[in-house]
């Protein structure tokens, strides 16, 4: 996981890594050979300021859970697939895709799952008008005062403790 | 209409028949539509629709307060209702910080146990129902009938009681509940041999079920089918062992696998289960004090801090995860179910392509999908 | 050989699953005479909601809006109005739509006075989903025609046939009243 | 606002026509089911035994015209048979499948609902029989017909008592084979004519299915001519004297058991109309009074098939006369008493295997019949020639 940009904390019984949108898929790749093989979820989230992805792992053999997520820009919800790493998350992805319009490169089939076709928008970000919530004039939060990547060397010290 | 059909017929090959097997079809449990091209019996492609039971719940539980919330999950997998509730509880419990009372938890136990069962009922009658047999189905669900009834007598509704809360449960159990749920266990106890004799050990059943729709070890996994259909493919993943919930860690019970990961192997994971629910009910009847606490201290207006909790429960079709985001205020930031008959539809295409027709009924019998969860 | 044995084998699981069948023949039938026979239902069973009034026929809502603010499909619309003479609220206007009603019985639960109440009526199906809408008049005339009614607070409570409101029997209780559990429980144990 | 409407304003009250189901009275129901299969026993009498007596008494035959009306009347009479036949069993299967799977199955009309198929022929007839634009529309509406004469013809060579029997063929086994394919090509046609895939689907199975079972069927009636030596169902009966067939042919009787299942399409072997994978398979698109007559035809072959297993394999009409003349008409009722008791008891044992089973896949159906029945058929019929041989021999 060296020369990754990403931080890791330990929240309730699960690892939480927050990673850069562009080292997502190398971090899953890393964490993936670590031996979390069972994906639990992927979920998409409307932050306000932004969108984020959610991916949550569990490894069969060693029972470790982690979570990783990743902020997006509003305008520009592009994020690598990693479907081949795990089937299973083809259709979660697909879903995010639906709801919240994040494209995953190199999906096989990023189509609409669970609306159809000709839907307008993506109905879960905030903006989507439901009728008064959220409110019709809504705006886009300020995206917050982004905190440090760890120092490579931190992270791989880190790892190995 | 739903979008395109996706399979598109090869030209100039006309021994191929394209079939759309759904939104109407008596055998899809509901609404999955399955665009399936068959060539004789034998299935060549099968690519699987869904979403036309989609409400957006986790929209509207956006614009809800937190125990509004719970009303809703109940809806998600209406076969095993009360279950539902109990991922995002924890969830929520967890980024409050309340403490729930072990009597508290032992109830929540003996009703998710008592749900389980009621849910493997409905699944054997209803898929008995698609490989041909009548009968288990009106036996099942008199069966079930029971579970309804005690759980009316407690929670005030049957199938969708929104009885869980933070902290604990609604109101104390009705004072006949124990010695009607030990009534239900001995009479579902002599019931149980006449479903082994009329499902698993009839040589018909067997004849359509041993060696259909294996699915593999490593496929299972990767696919992250979770429950009974992962359990019969040889891993024993149950999020009961793996991340222990309730009152499970006090409790003993095994996790029935089965390595061949066929169609026979998830009915008799199944059936397993149902006898280790029986096992964990009367354990926890035991423990359950008759009276004593049964909800924690939990504020009046529940706002949970800031952060972000996924909690994992096993219900009767698998992994239920619900991922909670707080901003601290009333209403939740976001909320996402990750349901198991979801992901565990991905595996249709895997399943269906080279199966025969009448296996293809079969397997999807033996995934037990919902759609009130998978459509959400 | 081998064949003679699992043929044997096959014809004897057959028999078995005969014998369960022919077994329920003698079994008594647990179908329902619905319209005929009406099914007793517990009194916690939420079926439908009402107002209960007082015995001198005054509301017992105090107009508090608990109700209207725990609703999930927000179906509850309370007006209000201040007391003229003395303290609190008077409703103006209680409306409940049924047709999106969830009969999660939040609202119930939510109530401090118990003002809004679970009943055993179940036989509020029209074809037409605009009569689903309940006002106040219809659910106090629904508290009026109900024997016995339930809420967290004061438990199952019963009219009396010279129209006063009395708390029911600890037998009639469900769980959740500390006092009457304790009664019961101390039957039981003597 | 609209008013809500109360339900004591609102509601129809449920009101009860005749019998309470509320207050069984089982008495009244064993009378009604008692009178119920009295009116099958007369219509045996009358369509089998009395009509043709009064005809041979008045020697009425021998004349061009009696016997053009003798047949005319014959064959009403074998129509309100078979009407009888399935009015009876579809109300018996219901009844007894509410039995099993602890309900009470129809109750309303009648005596625990002894009139409810009346009443649900009825209303087929009253329906609308409705055929979509791209069906083969001459085969679409002549396959219910088909299927429907084809179990009607077998009813004339069912021998219910000594002498009893509409057309005493000197063929009748091989007459009993020819007809009974012949209902394959109705669900076949119908099947394919009616421009549905499901119905497609259906057809072809129910004819790989309904083909390939007519072979062990035939297998097991040839040794049964085979050992009785006559190919005539009278001699065939006859010939059971003191030893009912099932006892030296069992293995023919057990290829006959299991074929004549799988050609009533009952339940282990229902694929062509499985309703839960096919929708309904080769009548899906049929409505009405079509719909009616396949359905007709399923339930007079569940009175038919095991008829003849009874004649072939369980001595037909045989039983104690206490001192009855055979061949009087007063034999010829008690005989036909039997023949009915025995049929009886084994639709009771068909319908007890369709409450139980599950249903096959299609390949093991066809599994089955060439691989387990025909080999068994062959040699069931060598068993049956080498014991005629036996008995030529003493």
């Amino acid at each position: 996981m060296n020369g990754l940009r990403f931080r890791k904390t330990a929240e309730f019984d699960e690892e939480v890594y927050a990673v850069h949108p562009e080292d997502y898929r190398p971090l899953l790749e890393a964490l993936k050979a670590e031996g979390y093989d069972y994906p639990r979820s992927l979920s998409g989230v409307d932050m306000g300021y932004g969108l984020r992805v959610v991916v949550h792992l569990y490894g069969i053999e060693s029972g470790r859970k982690a979570t990783v997520y990743t902020d997006l820009p509003y305008d520009a919800p592009e994020l690598e697939s990693v479907t081949d790493l795990w089937p299973g998350l083809e259709w979660f992805e697909r879903e995010a895709y639906d709801l919240f319009g994040i494209r995953f490169k190199g999906h096989p089939d990023l189509r609409r799952i669970l609306l159809e076709e000709d839907w307008t928008i993506h109905p879960l970000l905030k903006r989507y008008d439901t009728g008064g919530y959220p409110l019709p004039d809504w705006q886009p939060a300020p995206w917050p005062e982004p905190a440090p990547w760890e120092e490579p060397e931190a992270a791989g010290e880190g790892g190995e403790a | 209409m739903r979008g395109p059909t996706t399979v598109e017929p090869v030209p100039g090959r006309t021994d191929e028949l394209i079939i759309n097997m759904g939104p109407q079809h008596p055998a899809t449990h509901g609404v999955l539509k399955v665009v399936i091209g068959v060539e004789g019996e034998r299935i060549t492609r099968a690519v699987p629709h869904i979403g036309f039971l989609h409400r957006n719940h986790e929209k509207i539980e956006e614009a809800r307060t937190y125990p509004q919330i719970i009303t809703y999950t109940d809806r998600m997998d209406y076969v095993s209702g009360l279950q539902n509730e109990l991922p995002f509880i924890l969830a929520v419990e967890d980024l409050l910080g309340v403490e729930v009372p072990p009597r508290a938890k032992l109830i929540r136990t003996i009703f998710f146990e008592l749900f389980r069962i009621a849910s493997h009922l409905v699944w054997l009658g209803t898929g008995m129902l698609d490989l041909g047999a009548i009968t288990p189905f009106l036996y099942t669900f008199r069966d079930r009938e029971m579970i309804l009834e005690i759980t009316e007598k407690t929670a005030g509704a049957r199938m969708l009681p929104n009885y869980f809360t933070f902290g604990g449960v609604r109101r104390d159990v009705h004072p006949d509940f124990f010695k009607d749920v030990a009534h239900f266990l001995d009479f579902f106890e002599t019931r149980l041999p006449d479903y082994y004799a009329l499902v698993l050990d009839s040589p018909v059943f067997q004849a359509r079920a041993v060696g259909v729709g294996v699915l593999s070890r490593e496929r299972a996994i990767a696919r992250g089918a979770s429950g009974p259909v992962i359990r019969a493919s040889g891993v024993a993943y149950d999020v009961r062992k793996a991340e222990p919930y309730d009152a499970y860690p006090e409790l003993e019970f095994e996790v029935p696998t089965r390595p061949e990961g066929d169609v026979f192997a998830r009915f008799w994971v199944r059936f397993k289960e149902m006898e280790e629910s029986v096992k964990i009910i009367r354990q926890a009847l035991e423990k359950t004090p008759k009276t004593g606490p049964y909800k924690g201290k939990v504020p009046p207006r529940v706002k949970p801090k800031p952060g972000a909790r996924y909690r994992a429960v096993e219900i009767s079709r698998g992994h239920l995860g619900t991922y909670v985001v707080s901003d601290g205020s009333e209403r939740p930031l976001r909320v996402k179910h990750r349901s198991p008959s979801f992901a565990n539809l991905q595996l249709i295409p895997d399943l269906f392509v080279g199966a025969r027709f009448a296996d293809a009924i079969a397997i999807l019998s033996s995934l037990d999908p919902v759609f009130g969860e998978v459509d959400r | 050989m081998s064949l003679f044995a699992e043929v044997w084998e096959a014809v004897k699981a057959v028999g078995a699953g005969l014998g369960a069948v022919n077994k329920r023949i003698s079994e008594p039938a647990v179908t329902e005479f619905y319209p005929y026979k009406k099914p007793e239902i517990p009194p916690v069973s939420v079926q439908f909601l009402a107002l209960i009034q007082n015995e001198d026929g005054t509301d017992r809502c105090v107009a508090c809006l608990q109700c209207e603010r725990v609703c999930p499909s927000q179906v509850i619309t309370i007006e209000r109005k201040r007391n003229p003479e003395g303290k609190g609220f008077v409703l103006e206007r209680f409306d409940l739509d049924f047709a999106n009603c969830m009969h999660c019985a939040n609202c119930v639960e939510a109530c401090p006075v118990s003002a809004i109440v679970t009943v055993g009526a179940f036989e509020h199906a029209v074809y037409d989903i605009n009569l689903l809408k309940a006002d106040k008049a219809m659910l106090d005339h629904i508290g009026h025609e109900a024997k016995t009614w339930y809420s967290p607070k004061f438990g199952v409570e019963i009219r009396t046939p010279d129209g006063r409101i009395e708390k029911a029997p600890p037998e009639m209780q469900p769980g959740g009243l500390a006092e009457l559990l304790a009664e019961g429980e101390g039957g039981e144990a003597s | 606002m609209s008013r809500m409407p109360l339900p004591a304003d609102r509601l129809v009250q449920p009101r009860l026509v005749g019998y309470d189901p509320t207050h069984p009275r089982p008495w009244l129901e064993r009378i009604a089911y008692t009178l119920f299969f009295s009116a099958l026993w007369v219509m045996v009498i009358l369509a089998y035994g009395a009509v043709p007596a009064l005809f041979r008494h008045y020697g009425w035959l021998s004349t061009t015209a009696g016997f053009l009306i003798y047949a005319a009347v014959e064959a009403v009479l074998a129509f309100l048979l078979a009407a009888v036949v399935a009015l009876i069993l579809i109300v018996v299967l219901r009844k007894y499948l509410g039995k099993v799977q602890e309900r009470v199955g129809p109750m309303h009309y009648g005596p625990a609902g002894v009139f409810q198929t009346v009443f649900d022929a009825l209303k087929l007839l009253g329906k609308e029989d409705f055929a979509p634009k791209r069906v083969d529309w001459l085969i679409f509406r002549l396959a219910p017909a088909i299927v429907f004469v084809s179990a009607f013809l077998l009813m004339v060579a069912l021998p219910v008592a000594g002498g009893w029997v509409m057309a005493d063929l000197n063929v009748g086994l091989l007459y009993i084979v020819a007809v009974s394919t012949l209902g394959a090509y109705g669900v076949v046609l119908g099947g394919l004519s009616q421009g549905n895939k499901w119905g497609l689907l259906g057809g072809f199975r129910a004819g790989a299915q309904l083909v390939s079972y007519e072979v062990p069927l035939a297998l097991a009636l040839l040794s049964v001519g085979v050992y009785s030596g006559s190919l005539r169902l009278s001699d065939v009966v006859e010939h059971q004297y003191g030893l009912w067939h099932v006892v030296p042919l069992f293995l023919s009787f057990l290829v006959y058991l299991v074929a004549s299942i799988a050609e009533l399409k009952a339940t282990p072997f229902d694929l062509p109309e499985a309703e839960s994978e096919l929708v309904a398979g080769y009548n899906t698109e049929y409505s009405g009074m079509s719909f009616a007559f396949f359905f007709l035809a399923e339930f007079v072959e569940l009175f038919l098939l095991p008829g003849f297993m009874v004649v072939l394999f369980f001595g037909g009409w045989h039983g104690p006369l206490f001192g009855l003349e055979p061949g009087s008409f007063a034999a010829g009722v008690l005989q036909s008493l039997y023949f009915l008791v025995k049929v009886a008891v084994w639709v009771w044992i068909f319908l007890w295997i369709r409450a139980t089973l599950p249903r096959f896949r299609d390949d093991q159906l066809m599994d089955l019949a060439w691989k387990g029945l025909l080999p068994l058929a062959l040699v069931g019929l060598l068993v049956a020639a080498f014991l005629r041989m036996f008995l030529e021999v003493l």
